[in-house]
């Protein structure tokens, strides 16, 4: 079994810590995982992303050029990354704010409605867990259960009274996908 | 079994300073390492004991280095590329008056400003000694996190054990990318320091001194012996590489670090393919195994040698073999990553299909 | 008017432990110095290993040599010491202080040094208030290169770099760099000596006993400049040089405490 | 009423014939040989035997070459 | 015929600077090589319109450097081992910036702060990169006070040509010897300056900016790619060398600058005994010349490469060689300098005796 | 009282060339500048733009930038400029101007560039009275590198190497270069100022404008500090950071001319 | 007496949302938009047709976002 | 014809202009010459010595091991240098200043009262001239003449009153070796 999956979106969307709590939770099932964000100034307002690699056997490369598949959050995500998603493969979109979807018809088109169930929970700032509760439900990689878990490694203390909330967007996110599909 | 974590290379680095019993931490900001001081200055308060300071720039961290190494305290920066340029004269003069210490360079695309973006150009620098006067740094090549972990470790050893600097050179990729890492535990530091160092006179002692100066050419050439005498004791003890599937290789794919990974994944393919190909990491990248590479030459038809530069490993890749068997070179540079498929599609250009645009021996 | 009277007696009875009033510091080895006729380097080693003798701190202290002339300090004081790379000696004092917090700590620096390459190394020292002594010697030149022109030669002195006497509009103007430091709140006790007289070399001694003293105190950087000559460099005798000290160093580079701190 | 007498011992190999100590010497004690050290230094000497062993001498000198005594002698009245 | 006078080496090189029509020299003290700065103090005033400066150190000096070359300005600085470390960020910087300035290295004993005697222990530094990234710095060996004035002039031209820093790479003795010497006129300077210069906007024309920062990785490599084809180029066009006695030769002795010298002495005393010895001098060590090496290797019993250092160029050498030919190393260390006797004896030890201690290969 | 009258103009009569009164300058190019929201990084290069485009010297200026945020700076202001090594901006300029002295040059720095590695460039220019302009932009933080702590940090001001607040006994106080170069007989114009509020904007471009017409007068260096914010790695919004500038800031590192030169 | 009346332009490509105008402006013209440029910032826009054109929202912006007409109209007596 | 030369003396005995005479002249009357100096700190207070090469083909090395000739102005450059003189070879050296000779059988010692009669001309720092003409007289390697216009070209400008006496000096070296021998 192997993913490659990237995650990108405009900077302080939480794109990196998605990313960080699927490399944590497929750890704690003891997987190979490795993270690999972008980094550096171009990051500051533009676009960040990072790129997760799940494994049963060494990851031999952390950088690859295509993926199982593209989490986007913004347009410029979708519109850099659609060409990079390998045949069969698939992207997961906030469809929100993404108005112009992909439109390749050789992989699976996940759009959700992210933003409008974040702003249902009134703080934009749970689109992250959303996305990553439908990602989780669509690839079942790992169990929901596991990232939770992974909530209280990959947060900073000071944010745990957070992770009720964050709970709760993750499972609102696995039931869009019940809802869509 | 240690404490198993998921961490950034920067971060396992900084953490296992700390469990290494490193007593001071001198360093100045820069991209992609900054991690480390941002870590210790959180950490270290609670974790250790240890000093952290940031210097008012590199040349001031590698001189306080010196002064810290001195009194026999195991002591540690790092930094990027440009930042490595700046600790040159420092590093020689380290060198010369054998302090032992440990420095790492988190490779950034070079020449210049250049890129903030992985690379393996600094190679030559780190290997053939980019400061003034005929030294060596003992250098290791991690090319996982855990690496970077272990090699904090063995790094205070080797410095320690020969009185040398120490260097881990590591791409941006490897401090910036989240691994699995088993830590070791807090290590137990033997208090006393070494009778070499300045810790204040030793009552019925003479006073010590550290210096590299030796004005009479005849002195400073006995200095200059005593250091190649320590260089090959290194060479003969501390060569270290990793070696796959050279039974029955017929074609040797080579990087170190970031490359070596890369390569490795451009063997499975090129072994689905039905390619007989091996793989030769040097771990150290000083002393470099030259044996391994003169021996297996001879048995079979090539070596690519995988770099993220324009050709530096390579050419000690080629000092080992002496033309028994081609060695040809495949890199990215400035910043870029080759892909393992990129890495095949050039082997099978050189190896496989004969290679048409045959690059000039010696560049 | 009282008549002469000659009182005669042998040299055996003069010369008797009890009656030594002068010898010279154990702490200084007894070797010659390479230093030239009448330096004033001399000078310093030697008042300085007297403090250090009197304060009975061999065993606490550790030093750092610069590059430049007292490069080879290391030969003469009974002390551990470490040599720093040219500029960096505050740097690698830094280094010793942080990891030996209890043990003294000095710098022995001239003025190209100190106050030309080394003035990133220096100025942040002072500025993170590293608590070590840092002894300055302003000899307005390069000695151990043989007679450039250094930060603090005066304005139309003649160094081998200004052939016609220093041109403050293309070279830059002296630098005052005690000055400068004594402005640092990381900055204890800043004060400007000489040795060119006997009454000056008690005078500096004395200073560098205050700011050993002050060290223990550990309130902050210690400076003490100390201008001095280079006879050989200025082309001079040492008595001219010494002349030259009093009538053109010191009226440009006044002596006398700059900075000391209130003492509780 | 008390007279002080003193004596010095200058090391004339270390010495560099600087003429500090001869000029700082208030008695006029001191001054330069006529011959050479083995480093070619014309060396200070004691020239006039009216030392008072205020030891001005060995402070001034930059090279640690004077050893200096004194004798306070008590005139019996 | 130009001037013909007895200078030292140091300022000969001052001098030929004049001449070559240097708009600015900008350098710290160091010995052995004072007397450049010092003598441009003296002469300039007179002699030239030039900028003279004392920077406040090498860091300083090199950066002043960048800046003047920007400007489209002929300009160089010289300095010493230690001081030549200080400069590796910035030699790195011009040359990822492709500014064109010449650099003179009058390399004395190390490592540390060493000794002031000559020494060529500086080799790798100069040739193989001292500072991050790939780049090279064309590199020039005098081994005459003519020479050191020759080379000012070629140094100035090659760096415009290619706009790539130049390196003299010399050593103290070299700088401190004086022998006859012929001096060129005064040239004419051309006074415009190149387009990509800041001289500031030209009406009409865009602004130009000077940098060696290109944070996307794909421009670095693009850059990375122009300057090595600019490489290729130079190794094609500028490798130069001189050759003595090697039609009869059996043996080959090759060294460079003054070890070239004592060579060609040795060379003599050989031949007296009736050995056929021949001499390989390298002018250029970058580029180097390895096709001579090859080209001679088949045909000769053994190449003894002579330097005053631990064996450096000795690689290039070998690289050169495959290993068609033994290649053997003889130098004297930390300002040493080999007598043309010791290196006879050694070559007799080597070729004509037989060896007793071989050294490992690899060293 | 008078009774409130509503005057209806369309927007096209008013939309018209002579009704212009604020355009941003044509030396400032016309693309986005990948600084943050806020960031007084920007307001420094329009404004700076503005005065050189008033002044019609777009032709005769050379710049160099630093490394720091502000390395991009040749992307957007459109003069000739070069880009310097991390601290080396003074000595490039240096390099500059004593080959080309009749062109206006300035460096534009942060205060990581400025005062810290690059010290001893800054003051030993200044010292030499090097006849070129400094922007020095003090955010009191390392900006590009992400917010690591700069020589300028206030005392207990977070950053990510001083996470529990810069603890002034172990890294140092806060350097006021500034004030040294103010001491320096070398500096002719040093002034600080900041953009925070219109009326601080104005203010600081006229000293801008000053500076850059006391280096047509050749009297020595100019210093031009800006008190800026660093909205992102203060972790706070745009206006916060400037209320953070006016509170914290500006009572640490007060505006106004520190030293001006008498003109004749 | 006279009457000034402003219109202002603003680059909403090129804003980014920092706010800065918007407080520095007399008038409270300005206020943030609902919806967000390519950047993904929520831009400035005109929400109350009151500008006088005084500049101060132009001269604060950072981004050389704003170009500002001003009218002068006279009131005939 | 091949000479190889050491001067050496302390630092301030004019030994370094010795040589550079020497080596002067030699250039003038057509030879090839190569002139290499002690340098650096260890020359201060210390010694200095030079080594001058005069050949009437290429010099290779100008730093050698053995001389034809040694210069020797102090006790410490004989103690130095006495064995490094080639069988055959001379001592040059001031006799009045060095108190223990060379012993050496197989070479020529010149002891030239050197001191003795500079104090005659008042002069110290002329006993360079002296030894020089001395050497000139034994060797006669080159014109005496061009020595002496050598002394125009060596000295600086501002030195060249001191020419005759420099001249008259010289003579007197030449006139010792007649009078010694
Ligand atoms: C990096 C470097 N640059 C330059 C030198 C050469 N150098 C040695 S000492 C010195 C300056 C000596 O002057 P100063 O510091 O005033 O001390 P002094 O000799 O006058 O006591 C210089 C430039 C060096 N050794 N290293
Ligand atoms: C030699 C070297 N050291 C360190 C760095 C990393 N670095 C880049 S910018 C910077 C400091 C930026 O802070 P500042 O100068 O205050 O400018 P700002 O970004 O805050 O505007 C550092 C340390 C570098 N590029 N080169
Ligand atoms: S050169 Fe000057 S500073 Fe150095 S020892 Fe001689 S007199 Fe003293
Ligand atoms: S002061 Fe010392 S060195 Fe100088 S002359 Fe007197 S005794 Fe000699
Ligand atoms: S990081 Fe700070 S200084 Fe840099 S652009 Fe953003 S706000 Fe401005
Ligand atoms: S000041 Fe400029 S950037 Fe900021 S919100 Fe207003 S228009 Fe946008």
């Amino acid at each position: 079994m192997k993913e490659e999956a990237i995650f990108a979106g405009f900077g302080g969307q939480g794109v990196l810590s998605m990313g960080q709590m699927l490399a944590y939770a497929a750890m704690i099932e003891g997987k190979e995982v490795c993270w690999f964000p972008s980094y550096g100034p171009e990051m500051r307002g533009g676009t960040a992303n990072c790129i997760t690699i799940i494994s049963d056997t060494m990851i031999s490369s952390p950088i690859i050029t295509f993926f199982d598949t593209v989490i986007a959050l913004n347009q410029p995500s979708v519109d850099k990354f659609e060409s990079k998603v390998k045949p069969g493969g698939s992207i997961i979109y906030d469809s929100t704010n993404i108005l112009e979807p992909p439109k390749r018809t050789d992989i699976h088109l996940f759009p959700i409605a992210g933003s409008e169930s974040a702003l249902k929970l009134r703080n934009l700032k749970v689109l992250n867990m959303i996305i990553l509760g439908a990602y989780t439900k669509v690839k079942n990689i790992v169990e929901p259960e596991t990232i939770i878990n992974a909530l209280y490694e990959v947060l900073p203390e000071r944010h745990h009274k957070l992770i009720p909330l964050n709970k709760q967007a993750f499972e609102v996110g696995m039931s869009l996908i019940q809802n869509t599909h | 079994m240690g404490e198993i974590k998921l961490m950034k290379g920067n971060e396992a680095l900084a953490e296992a300073m700390m469990r290494a019993g490193c007593d001071a931490y001198f360093g100045y900001p820069i991209t992609p390492q900054s991690e480390v001081l941002e870590y210790l200055s959180r950490e270290a308060p609670f974790k250790s004991k240890m000093v952290v300071l940031q210097a008012e720039s590199e040349l001031g961290a590698i001189n306080m280095i010196y002064g810290a190494s001195g009194c026999g305290k195991r002591v540690m920066t790092t930094s990027s590329s440009p930042g490595i340029s700046l600790m040159q004269e420092g590093l020689s003069y380290i060198a010369s008056a054998q302090l032992p210490c440990l420095v790492v360079n988190i490779n950034r695309g070079g020449p210049g400003l250049g890129t903030i973006q992985p690379s393996q150009a600094d190679y030559m620098q780190a290997v053939k000694g980019g400061g003034h006067g005929d030294y060596h740094l003992i250098v290791l090549a991690p090319y996982s996190v855990q690496e970077m972990v272990d090699f904090i470790k063995l790094g205070f050893e080797l410095g320690e054990k020969y009185r040398n600097p120490v260097m881990i050179l590591a791409d941006g990729a490897i401090g910036q990318m989240m691994e699995k890492v088993e830590l070791f535990d807090f290590i137990e530091k033997k208090e006393e320091a070494p009778e070499w160092a300045t810790t204040g006179r030793k009552p019925g002692k003479d006073r010590v001194y550290i210096t590299s100066l030796f004005i009479q050419p005849e002195t400073m050439e006995n200095v200059n012996k005593i250091l190649q005498a320590k260089y090959r004791e290194i060479e003969k003890n501390e060569v270290r590489f990793q070696v796959i599937n050279l039974d029955d290789a017929e074609y040797v794919l080579t990087g170190y670090g970031l490359g070596a990974r890369i390569c490795m994944k451009a063997m499975e393919l090129g072994r689905e393919k039905g390619y007989k190909i091996g793989l030769i990491r040097p771990i150290n990248l000083y002393p470099f195994p030259y044996k391994i590479y003169s021996e297996i030459a001879t048995k079979i038809k090539g070596i690519l040698d995988v770099e993220m530069n324009a050709g530096q490993m390579v050419e000690d890749v080629r000092l080992a073999v002496e033309g028994k068997t081609p060695v040809r070179f495949y890199g990215r540079m400035g910043g870029m990553i080759p892909t393992p498929e990129e890495i095949l599609e050039n082997f099978e250009k050189f190896f496989i299909y004969g290679d048409k645009d045959e690059r000039n021996r010696n560049d | 008017m009282s008549e002469i009277e000659t009182i005669s007696v042998s040299k055996e009875a003069i010369i008797k432990p009890e009656n030594l009033v002068y010898s010279p510091p154990k702490t200084l080895l007894d070797i010659p110095m390479h230093y030239c006729p009448g330096c004033g380097h001399s000078t310093t080693h030697k008042i300085f290993m007297e403090v250090v003798e009197e304060m009975g701190i061999k065993n606490e202290i550790i030093g750092v040599t610069p590059v430049g002339c007292s490069v080879f300090a290391y030969y003469y004081l009974n002390v551990d010491m470490q040599q720093a790379a040219h500029g960096r000696a505050c740097a690698v004092a830094t280094g010793i202080k942080r990891v030996l917090p209890d043990k003294y700590v000095f710098t022995y620096q001239g003025d190209g040094d100190f106050a030309a390459i080394g003035t990133s190394e220096s100025i942040h020292a002072a500025n993170r208030g590293e608590n070590f002594l840092v002894i300055f010697i302003n000899n307005g030149i390069y000695g151990m290169t043989s007679g450039q022109m250094a930060p603090t030669t005066l304005p139309g002195m003649i160094s081998t770099t200004s052939p016609y006497g220093r041109d403050v509009k293309t070279q830059g103007h002296p630098f005052k760099i005690t000055e400068v430091i004594a402005t640092l709140p990381g900055s204890a006790y800043v004060t400007r000596q000489s040795v060119h007289t006997t009454a000056n070399v008690r005078k500096a001694k004395k200073a560098l006993r205050k700011a050993l003293e002050i060290q223990k105190m550990n309130i902050g950087f210690q400076l003490v400049e100390i201008v001095s000559n280079c006879p050989s460099n200025w082309r001079m005798t040492p008595l001219e040089s010494n002349k030259f000290v009093e009538e053109q160093m010191i009226p440009f580079y006044p002596l006398g405490d700059i900075k000391v701190p209130e003492v509780k | 009423m008390a007279k002080a007498i003193g004596e010095i011992i200058i090391d004339i190999e270390k010495c560099k014939g600087c003429e500090l100590c001869i000029v700082a010497c208030p008695e006029e004690t001191l001054a330069l040989a006529n011959s050479i050290n083995k480093k070619g230094y014309r060396y200070a000497e004691v020239v006039v035997d009216n030392c008072t062993g205020c030891a001005n001498c060995a402070i001034i000198c930059p090279d640690a070459c004077i050893i200096v005594y004194r004798l306070i002698v008590k005139k019996s009245a």
